[in-house]
């Protein structure tokens, strides 16, 4: 198992616990955590690449991770904004109960 | 080519800034507003000035008209392009302009000093010069048609600019849709000439229109009902001058426009403005006077042109007669001169018409500012008779307006309008076609002398009826206007007597008065500098040009003429203190006459009669068609649709429906089926997006495995 | 696989899992910013440190900020009365399992990755500022111009209510 | 050599220790001097600060334990030791404890970057600013840890008004530094310094003597003082509103390291601010440039926290919508001037015209945006309005 395999586990794991989260919380505000942490595994792939892969020289894993990250962070603003403003109609923030658009 | 003929385009562009900049100022930027047009159009007349300069240098040598052209878009497979000229003709105008714009500028800002929407309205004077500017320096005739259109909304927006009032509303409309029927044939006239000769330019080193090349070809042609193609353009492009210059049949709009403020009616509506129609017709002069190959002589267009300026120069003097609003009275004069102008150009050419455009713009001016400056001085009095005796009290405008009336009525030698009417007079004489046009321009002279005597009568001399005139029109006013904001000056108090106007009303006034005089010398028989400029000669001074044939005669017989109507003017008016209560003279000797005049013909009647009641017999008309033929039709169509519609209905409901419920029936159920899955909790779509993730990984790592 | 990649994974996955699965909110966050200030740190040892930098100034100085602020703001800071999971959570860790699974297989069975490369390579700030001013100088402007939009976004979609209820309480 | 000794000492005790511990044994070395200096200097600034603030108002301040009072931190430091640790029956225990140090760690790691005096640069980064501003966001985590954890409503208050203070300021203190790091054309702290190096007659090449360097100076100080909730910005704390802010319901020693770290916050910042603007560990002047590198340092440093001081005895307390004002409208659009016109600067040719351009945009833009502020928070008379 080389360093990359590992990074890429860890990825993975993160990514898995992540998704774990988005899918059984029922707060919205920690689904939105569980997102945030799928965006970061897979900014640690990036990098992990970037770093083992063949053209280091390339900068494309790093920039890439540069632009992630700040549409990471604007995708944070605008989604707790809605949370907020979904917390303001609904008085709750649970997940489940928010259910008006079903069919 | 001078540097002020390339850079010619900033003479336009500058009052168009300030236009811009005080539309955007704030309200209260009253300073700013007036300062930046009036800044901007000094700017413009030290260009001008330039110009005029560089084409007085520049007379009897072969550059004398200095053109630029610029591509604007592609239009097929050609460029249309547009451009400004530089020649006499534009430098003289433009000089004119510019000179009068200033003082008019100036004199505005007395005179609209208690107006809330000042900025506004030097907005809108400033995208005027801008405008008319742009009109005198264009090219093209498309640029000369869209400069023409802009001065045409701003007359609109200026005569309407105190919108409030419902007279000044109506006014505005009827000049602006009046014009409009002019400028339509205009428009069809660029549209045929562009056809026929494909360029608007002007001048274009031998391929404009003006040019000789273009205007041979042109005169060989014929259109299919048998008038010569150059005759039919002229013709039509001579109707937007009509509808813009006041001339009959559509001069209704003039006097009506006096409802603007007098500042507007001084600069658009006497000065350039309908000047425009005038330096159109001077402009394609080349176009008007081409005769059709085969048809040697004078032009027949040139032949409409005389007589149109006649009957006009004639028929508004009668009305002027008769009037009683001191703007009104100058209006129909306005009319009047212009269609001296037009018999000029027609008779005489160039020259002729414009030196009388050149000397009538200052001295209209001169007088329209000078009723100003009374219905100033007279707390918003308008009508004459309510007038009198204000000699006293406001010494410097009597003086100018004195000034003005002389030069407007042709007395001799001294005044300005002696010498340009006298030269128009000439021409007319030594027209070779008829001399009607000439007894018709003695007649009209006649009549000016006469009128503005008695104008001058009423106004100035005699004892003062104003205070009698004042409650009767003040109480007028108050039932006018109660309940409406306060319209041109919110007087409250109404001050016992009539006093003398601000400086900067005052000014303006004598600088009009001294080129009203000065302006005549440069155009007399002997030295005739204006013509030989106009026509690119070197002007000499020669007295023996009074002593030609027919000049002196002619000189005598106006002057004479002019005389015995300021005579009979002062004969009937002048001799004994007017009353404002009495009738007028004309009116005790020829009451069914006078009141003819009084209502201008019936014209604006004729035209309600005829115009309207056209269109109501023919609402009428198509009303009973409706009613009796298409109705009956309609009925028919009508049943036989409800009758196919029930054999329809039962087709419908019996075979259509209910295959159709079935169907519907089977699809909404399986909506509802599938509706389970969207049950409105995101994580179970999370849910499946990861099992579908999965899915996919599984395939493709299944996929790479096999292959 | 330094004993410094064991430690510092070790504390990311752990406090990835207390981030997904602690009650209070406001420890959730909490451990959501060690989670990130792990990841930063992971970043260093890939030697990229401006990625690193920027980890730490952005998502622990401002987008665990901003949770902490929604956690308050939805009154979310005391623990619920009710199952912090949702009734089928057992469905969604299946799922997430399989998914882990089956990146974990993807991961381990590959041949086509690279091993340890000789190479250490580095990104100067000089390099990426470069990259980033040439290359990529479009996607650059798009983000300052999806950031801006975002930014007139949240204020929005915060302010809109608010309006409605202030109005609504002014009746 | 002088300049050099503590280098060559490193060096020489690093050579003691066996090959492979050399990295563990330079960084234990490093952080133990650091935490030495700074802790003392903390200990000097308290006393320094309190007679200082003493003259201010006309008394004497400390001046019984010790010559001149000077041993009063130490007694000071025995009794915060030997109080009691008090943690409210309701706090978050584990959140209520991490928070200072949470506090305390990131304003260390910030120091570690600043050089403070010729190769005496603790950790040499390609990226220091950066990772200088990375540190200092970890604060803001910290305060609100202490605010929540203490269930109080006051510490909740100050630590979320703390927060929005340094939220908003730091976007004006990272725009006031970038002017600095564009003309340099690094991050490195080192790199900022060496571009700073050089005289033009008795003139250093220092940023601060330029019109946006002059400009971006006193930004980075205002929006420095704010970031460390130093007066006049120190809303957070302010007692006659809530009591102590996040840190009312701590004593004891966690009091004392909350105290340390806010005084170890407002020495990095100035340390940057030096680095940045003040040409580092550079002389003034060139005949001065035998005295050792790291003095100069410390003396600039001691300079700042004097003005930091002097302001704070000085000018009084902002209300909260003033400083929000403060740095909405006027800070951040400030810095966006001061960061043209360094751009400006740097492509007009040298001269006295460009001195002249960039100083009257600079002063320009200051009136124009001093003035739409005054305008629009203008002192006049409130009305209160009484529950209804």
């Amino acid at each position: 198992m080389t360093p990359l395999h590992g990074y890429l586990f860890v990825a993975a794991l993160l990514f898995a616990i992540g998704f774990a989260g988005a899918v059984t919380r029922r707060n919205a505000i920690v689904v939105l955590i569980g997102i945030e942490l799928m965006l970061n595994a897979a900014n640690l792939n990036f990098i992990a690449f970037w770093r083992f892969g063949p053209h280091p020289d390339e900068l494309t894993g790093i920039v890439f991770v540069l632009f992630s990250i700040a549409v990471a962070a604007a995708e944070a603003a605008v989604g707790l904004a809605l949370i907020i403003s979904v917390y303001r109609h609904y008085k709750t923030t649970n997940v489940d109960r928010i259910d008006s658009m079903r069919g | 080519m001078d540097w002020i003929a390339r850079n010619l385009w900033l003479i336009p562009v500058l009052p168009l800034v300030g236009a811009g900049l005080s539309a955007v100022a704030p309200r209260r930027q009253r300073l700013f507003s007036a300062g930046l047009a009036i800044g901007s159009m000094a700017l413009a007349l030290v260009l001008a000035c330039c110009a005029f300069g560089s084409a007085v240098a520049h007379v009897g040598t072969a550059v004398s008209r200095q053109v630029i052209n610029v591509p604007w878009f592609q239009l097929g497979d050609g460029w249309v392009r547009v451009g400004w000229l530089l020649d006499p003709l534009t430098a003289l105008m433009l000089v004119m302009v510019c000179l009068v714009g200033l003082l008019i500028f100036v004199y505005s800002v007395g005179y609209m000093a208690h107006d809330e929407n000042f900025t506004r309205f030097f907005c809108f004077l400033s995208l005027f010069a801008a405008a008319m500017l742009g009109l005198v320096i264009a090219n093209s005739l498309l640029l000369f048609f869209i400069c023409w259109e802009i001065v045409g909304l701003t007359s609109y927006l200026l005569i309407g600019f105190w919108y409030h009032k419902p007279s000044a509303a109506a006014a505005a409309k009827k000049a602006f849709i009046t014009t409009r029927i002019g400028d339509l044939a205009f428009l069809i006239g660029i549209v045929w000439l562009y056809g026929q000769s494909g360029t608007l330019l002007f001048y274009d080193g031998g391929e404009g229109f003006l040019e000789t090349p273009a205007l041979s070809s042109l005169a060989g042609q014929v259109s299919g009902w048998g008038i010569a193609v150059p005759t039919g353009i002229a013709l039509l492009i001579f109707c937007g001058a009509v509808g813009k210059s006041g001339q009959v049949p559509l001069h209704v709009w003039l006097p009506d426009a006096m409802e603007g403020p007098t500042p507007v009616s001084a600069l658009i509506h006497a000065a350039t403005m309908v000047a425009a129609g005038v330096f159109l017709v001077a402009r394609v002069y080349p176009l008007m006077a081409l005769a059709p190959a085969g048809h040697p002589g004078t032009a027949s267009a040139l032949i409409v042109i005389t007589w149109v300026g006649a009957i006009t120069a004639v028929f508004a003097a009668t009305i002027a007669v008769a009037q009683t609003d001191i703007k009104r009275i100058l209006a129909y004069s306005t009319v009047s001169q212009l269609g001296f102008m037009m018999m000029g150009l027609g008779a005489g050419g160039v020259a002729v018409g414009m030196f009388h455009l050149i000397t009538h713009a200052f001295f209209k001016a001169l007088l329209f500012m000078g009723a100003g400056s009374v219905i100033h001085g007279c707390h918003e009095e308008q009508d004459v008779r309510c007038m009198g005796g204000l000699r006293r009290f406001m010494p410097i405008t009597f003086a100018t307006y004195a000034i003005g009336m002389m030069a407007l009525s042709g007395v001799p030698l001294f005044f300005s309008g002696f010498w340009s009417k006298d030269e128009i007079l000439h021409s007319a004489r030594e027209w070779p076609i008829t001399h009607w046009p000439f007894y018709l321009g003695m007649i009209g002279a006649l009549l000016t002398g006469f009128y503005m005597t008695r104008q001058m009568c009423f106004v100035f001399f005699g004892n003062c009826r104003l205070s009698l005139g004042k409650t009767t029109s003040s109480e007028q006013r108050t039932v006018a206007h109660a309940g409406l904001p306060a319209r041109e000056h919110p007087h409250v108090e109404l001050p016992a007597e009539p006093h003398e106007s601000p400086g900067t009303m005052v000014l303006p006034l004598v600088a009009l008065a001294f080129f009203s005089v000065v302006l005549g010398f440069f155009g007399t028989p002997a030295w005739t500098w204006i013509q030989s400029f106009l026509e690119g000669e070197h002007a000499t001074f020669n007295f023996a040009g009074l002593s030609k044939p027919g000049v002196l005669p002619v000189m005598l017989t106006s002057s004479i003429i002019a005389l015995a109507g300021i005579g009979l003017g002062y004969w009937l008016y002048g001799r004994e203190p007017l009353d404002s209560q009495q009738l007028d003279v004309l009116e005790r000797w020829w009451p069914n006459l006078f009141t003819l005049l009084r209502r201008k013909y019936y014209f604006d009647e004729a035209y309600e009669w005829a115009f309207v009641g056209l269109n109501r017999w023919w609402a009428q008309a198509c009303d009973w068609l409706d009613r009796w033929v298409w109705e009956g039709v309609v009925q028919l169509v009508s049943g036989l649709v409800i009758g196919i519609s029930w054999v329809d209905r039962v087709l419908d409901e019996q075979v259509v429906n209910r295959a159709f419920d079935e169907t519907c029936e089977g699809i909404s159920g399986g909506g509802r089926l599938l509706s389970r899955l969207q049950n409105g909790r995101v994580q179970n779509y999370l849910r499946a997006l990861g099992i579908g993730a999965a899915v996919l990984a599984l395939l493709l790592i299944w996929g790479c495995r096999r292959s | 696989m330094t004993a410094v990649f064991i430690i510092l994974s070790l504390v990311t996955v752990a406090s990835a899992i207390a981030a997904m699965t602690l009650r209070n909110l406001v420890h959730c966050a909490l451990s959501l910013a060690v989670t990130f200030a792990g990841l930063a740190a992971l970043y260093l040892q890939l030697n990229a440190q401006f990625v690193g930098f920027a980890q730490i100034l952005v998502y622990v100085g401002a987008v665990a900020i901003l949770i902490v602020f929604a956690i308050l703001l939805t009154r979310g800071s005391e623990p619920p009365a009710e199952a912090i999971f949702s009734s089928k959570w057992f469905v969604g860790v299946a799922v997430a399992s399989v998914v882990f699974a089956v990146i974990a297989a993807a991961v381990l069975s590959s041949r086509a990755l690279p091993s340890e490369s000789a190479s250490m390579p580095s990104a100067s700030v000089r390099q990426l500022g470069d990259e980033l001013m040439t290359r990529y100088i479009l996607p650059l402007e798009v983000l300052g111009l999806l950031l801006t939009a975002a930014l007139i976004g949240a204020v929005i979609l915060a302010l809109r209510e608010t309006a409605n209820e202030q109005s609504g309480g002014a009746k | 050599m002088i300049d050099q000794i503590f280098v060559e000492l490193k060096h020489w005790l690093m050579g003691l220790a066996p090959g492979q511990f050399e990295p563990i044994v330079s960084g234990l070395l490093s952080v133990a001097a650091l935490i030495l200096v700074f802790a003392s200097l903390f200990a000097l600034t308290t006393v320094l600060e309190r007679k200082g603030l003493g003259r201010i108002q006309n008394r004497y301040g400390p001046n019984r334990v010790g010559p001149f009072g000077l041993l009063q931190p130490a007694a000071d430091g025995l009794k915060t030791l030997t109080k009691e640790d008090i943690v409210p029956y309701s706090a978050d225990g584990m959140v209520h404890f991490l928070a200072p140090l949470v506090l305390l760690v990131p304003a260390f790691l910030a120091l570690a970057v600043l050089p403070m005096g010729r190769n005496m640069t603790m950790v040499e980064l390609d990226a220091g600013v950066l990772f200088f501003f990375a540190a200092g966001a970890a604060t803001e985590l910290s305060v609100f840890m202490a605010g929540w954890s203490s269930r109080n409503k006051y510490s909740l208050l100050g630590a979320m008004r703390a927060i929005a203070q340094m939220i908003s300021y730091e976007v004006p203190l990272i725009l006031a530094a970038v002017p600095a790091i564009m003309t340099a054309g690094s991050l490195s702290t080192d790199a900022v310094v060496a571009a700073q190096a050089g005289y033009s007659g008795w003139l250093p090449h220092w940023y601060v003597l330029t019109p946006w360097g002059l400009a971006g100076f006193g930004l980075f100080m205002i929006a420095g003082a704010a970031e460390s909730n130093r007066a006049p910005f120190d809303l957070p704390e302010g007692e006659s509103e809530i009591i102590a802010g996040y840190y009312t319901e701590y004593s004891g020693f966690k009091f004392a390291l909350f105290f340390l770290g806010e005084y170890i916050g407002m020495f990095a910042v100035s340390g940057l601010a030096i680095t940045l603007f003040l040409g580092g560990w550079q002389a003034p002047v060139p005949f001065l440039q035998w005295i050792p590198s790291y003095l100069w340092f410390f003396a600039k440093l001691l300079g700042l926290i004097l003005v930091f001081i002097w302001v704070r005895g000085t000018l009084p307390r902002l209300r909260m919508d003033q400083l929000m004002a403060f740095a909405w409208k006027f800070m951040l659009p400030m810095a966006l001037v001061d960061l043209f016109v360094a751009g400006l600067w740097r492509f007009i040719p040298g001269g006295l015209a460009r001195w002249l351009i960039c100083l009257v945009l600079v002063a320009g833009s200051y009136v124009l945006l001093a003035r739409g502020l005054a305008s629009n928070s203008g002192v006049h008379k409130r009305s209160y309005r009484y529950a209804e």
